[in-house]
């Protein structure tokens, strides 16, 4: 039992830092804003919430497991929250994907930076 | 052995960062940044000093034996806090010297209060 | 740690951006040195509410800045000069680390070890900057009421009833619209707001025995009400929270602080030593702490939110003028 | 494995730094910033386990509400805003 929820634990906390690398990466790599954004936004909640649930594991004593809880249902909150508005503001602001059209793009970003 | 000293270095290298900031530049506000960055760098300089190898956070709990120091932590939070305060305050000084002259350029000031004699 | 302060930027906006993340990064550092109660507060602070004042300022006093005309040449100097000095200076210092050093052969073992018996209070953080050191802290809170006051000395606005007037008129428009614009933002926002009111509480009340504190819980009270003016308009946030009510409560904290000391003193002690408010020496120290950091809360958070409320009416202010004239 | 995610978030951390310098718009800033928020909190967590105090867990919660509060402040208080604001400002 023991050496399960070990297994387990480590196996969450793998995949949390896989996900994490792969955004990291997606935000280095990637052309332009929205498919950074993509990167970041899509695995950071996961990444997150595998990570915080490795460490429950490691962990089944009472107040821990509940602030880990908390932390998770905030970031379940906050960080789509946080893209939205994001995505919105960038998009109000008319900075348009990097589509074929090169040119335009970059007369909106050399306007909005 | 000398190698045992490096987080002094680092906070020398930041503290000069944040100086170089405040003697270089003219613009208020970058001035201000450079300032706060200094004020981080003698907190980086008081924790640090505070740290003890093998030690844990002050707070009392049963089997632990070594802690860190506790008297630079409360002077420092302190000092954030009121850090806080007067970057504030430096910051509406800021403001109401851009209303009065139009510009928060070190220079331009200058120039305007010597056309003004 | 170091490279991110290196790069600094023309544009301002950028600066404050990293200035955000080296906050950020700072207090991690704290962290990984155990400074549990140091992190705390620079998370909050650095990371959240400073790099929000420097943004209010910039947008009242414009993001470029001007490339300097003389060459900085002569400051590079004067920095590497003093930075040198500074490193050899350091030569002499004692290693990091070690437990010998002599920074922890002084008070610090008294604090350490006795203060569970005369305090009574697990974190020491908080039993020696709320009992050992109270007159420090008393003076730390008089400082920041004082730049509380000189922010609101600086900026405020006169608000003539035709101000009062527009501003009703202005909610009034807001919350017609408010169920079209930002409805996800102002929803999720209704949701964590009481939860951060709470979580301030718990750490107000919880400094005796985690990280945690007055201070701490006094930015973070700030913060939701800031989060709570930028999403519903200040003029919303100004009719739930009087100007004049919060200055009143800045008064109000630093005067019970000041009041703990004095019945002290009046009960034969000295000023501020606890052990006279209850019958049990460590039951008064307990009290006492409670009250100041209470003390020490309210302030923090009053002056706080003058000053955010402050930049923000005052920016409001400009806005307004530059309609009225274009 | 602790120790592993420790330096893997650490790693990202410093990949979200380079974007936040280089960013060549504002909003790459504020998502470097954004990402750099999550990653502290987890790192934060994360430490608190590696040396065995988990009380570390209030200071993540702190960090998770700040960063939303200034993601929010910075998109609020730049020419990004999403809230209505004229256009004289935007140079």
């Amino acid at each position: 039992m023991d050496t399960l929820i070990n297994i387990s634990s480590a196996l969450f906390l793998l995949l949390g830092s896989f996900l994490c690398v792969s955004g990291g990466v997606g935000i280095l790599r990637f052309p332009d804003f929205y498919t950074r954004m993509h990167a970041v936004g899509v695995t950071e909640t996961l990444a997150t919430a595998m990570i915080l649930i490795g460490l429950m594991l490691q962990n089944p004593d009472g107040l821990v497991v509940l602030k880990l809880m908390i932390i998770l249902l905030m970031t379940l909150f906050i960080s789509p929250t946080a893209s939205h508005a994001l995505a919105s503001a960038a998009v109000h602001n008319n900075l348009m994907p990097e589509l074929d059209k090169k040119e335009d793009n970059e007369k909106e970003t050399s306007s909005n930076s | 052995m000398i190698l045992g000293l490096y987080n002094y270095w680092i906070v020398v290298v930041l503290m000069m960062v944040g100086f170089y900031i405040v003697i270089a530049h003219g613009n208020l506000i970058k001035k201000i940044v450079g300032l706060s960055i200094f004020q981080t760098s003698v907190f980086i300089f008081y924790i640090s000093m505070a740290k003890v190898d093998g030690g844990t956070a002050p707070i009392l709990a049963e089997g632990i034996q070594q802690y860190s120091n506790p008297l630079p932590h409360v002077l420092i939070l302190t000092a954030i806090v009121v850090g806080i305060a007067t970057t504030a305050l430096g910051l509406a000084l800021a403001v109401r010297i851009k209303e009065a002259y139009g510009s928060i350029e070190e220079e331009e000031i200058q120039e305007k209060d010597n056309l003004d004699c | 740690m170091v490279a991110i302060a290196i790069v600094r930027m023309k544009d301002l906006f950028a600066v404050i951006m990293l200035s955000g993340i080296y906050g950020l990064l700072s207090a991690s550092f704290f962290v990984a040195m155990d400074a549990v109660d140091v992190a705390f507060t620079e998370a909050s602070v650095g990371a959240g509410i400073s790099t929000l004042l420097m943004l209010v300022a910039i947008t009242m006093t414009g993001r470029s800045e001007n490339p300097t005309r003389h060459k900085p040449v002569l400051a590079l100097a004067v920095v590497i000069v003093t930075g040198s000095l500074l490193i050899y200076g350091t030569l002499d210092m004692p290693y990091f680390g070690l437990a010998q050093d002599p920074v922890h052969l002084h008070v610090a073992p008294r604090y350490i070890n006795d203060s569970m018996q005369e305090v009574g209070v697990p974190n020491i953080v908080t039993s020696v900057l709320a009992s050992y050191r109270a007159f420090d802290t008393l003076g730390e809170v008089v400082v920041i009421f004082t730049a509380g006051m000189g922010v609101l000395a600086l900026l405020s606005v006169v608000r003539r009833p035709r101000d009062i007037a527009r501003d009703i008129a202005k909610i009034d428009s807001l919350n017609k619209s408010m169920h079209e614009e930002h409805l996800i933002l102002r929803i999720v926002v209704k949701i964590l707001i009481p939860f951060i009111l709470l979580f301030a509480l718990y750490v107000q009340f919880h400094g005796d025995f985690g990280p945690g504190g007055g201070f701490q819980a006094g930015v973070i009270f700030a913060a939701a009400i800031i989060l709570y003016a930028m999403l519903f308009g200040m003029s919303t946030a100004r009719r739930v929270i009087n100007q004049s009510f919060i200055q009143l409560f800045a008064a109000i904290g630093v005067l019970l602080y000041g009041s703990v000391g004095v019945i002290s003193l009046l009960n034969g002690k000295n000023f501020l030593d606890y052990s006279v408010l209850s019958d049990d020496p460590i039951a008064g120290q307990h009290l006492g702490i409670l009250l100041i950091e209470l003390g020490v809360g309210i302030t923090v958070a009053s002056v706080m939110v003058i000053i955010f409320f402050n930049f923000a009416c005052r920016k409001d202010d400009q806005q307004n003028i530059e309609n009225n004239e274009s | 494995m602790l120790i592993a995610a420790t330096i893997a978030i650490l790693v990202v951390m410093i990949m979200a730094i380079v974007r936040g310098i280089m960013g060549p718009t504002l909003y790459d800033r504020i998502l470097a910033v954004n990402m750099f928020g999550t990653k502290t909190v987890l790192l934060i967590s994360l430490l608190g386990f590696v040396m065995g105090r988990p009380e570390f867990l209030d200071i993540a919660i702190v960090y998770a509400l700040i960063n939303f509060i200034s993601v929010i402040g910075v998109l609020h208080y730049s020419d990004a805003s999403i809230f209505k604001r004229s256009d004289q400002q935007k140079k």
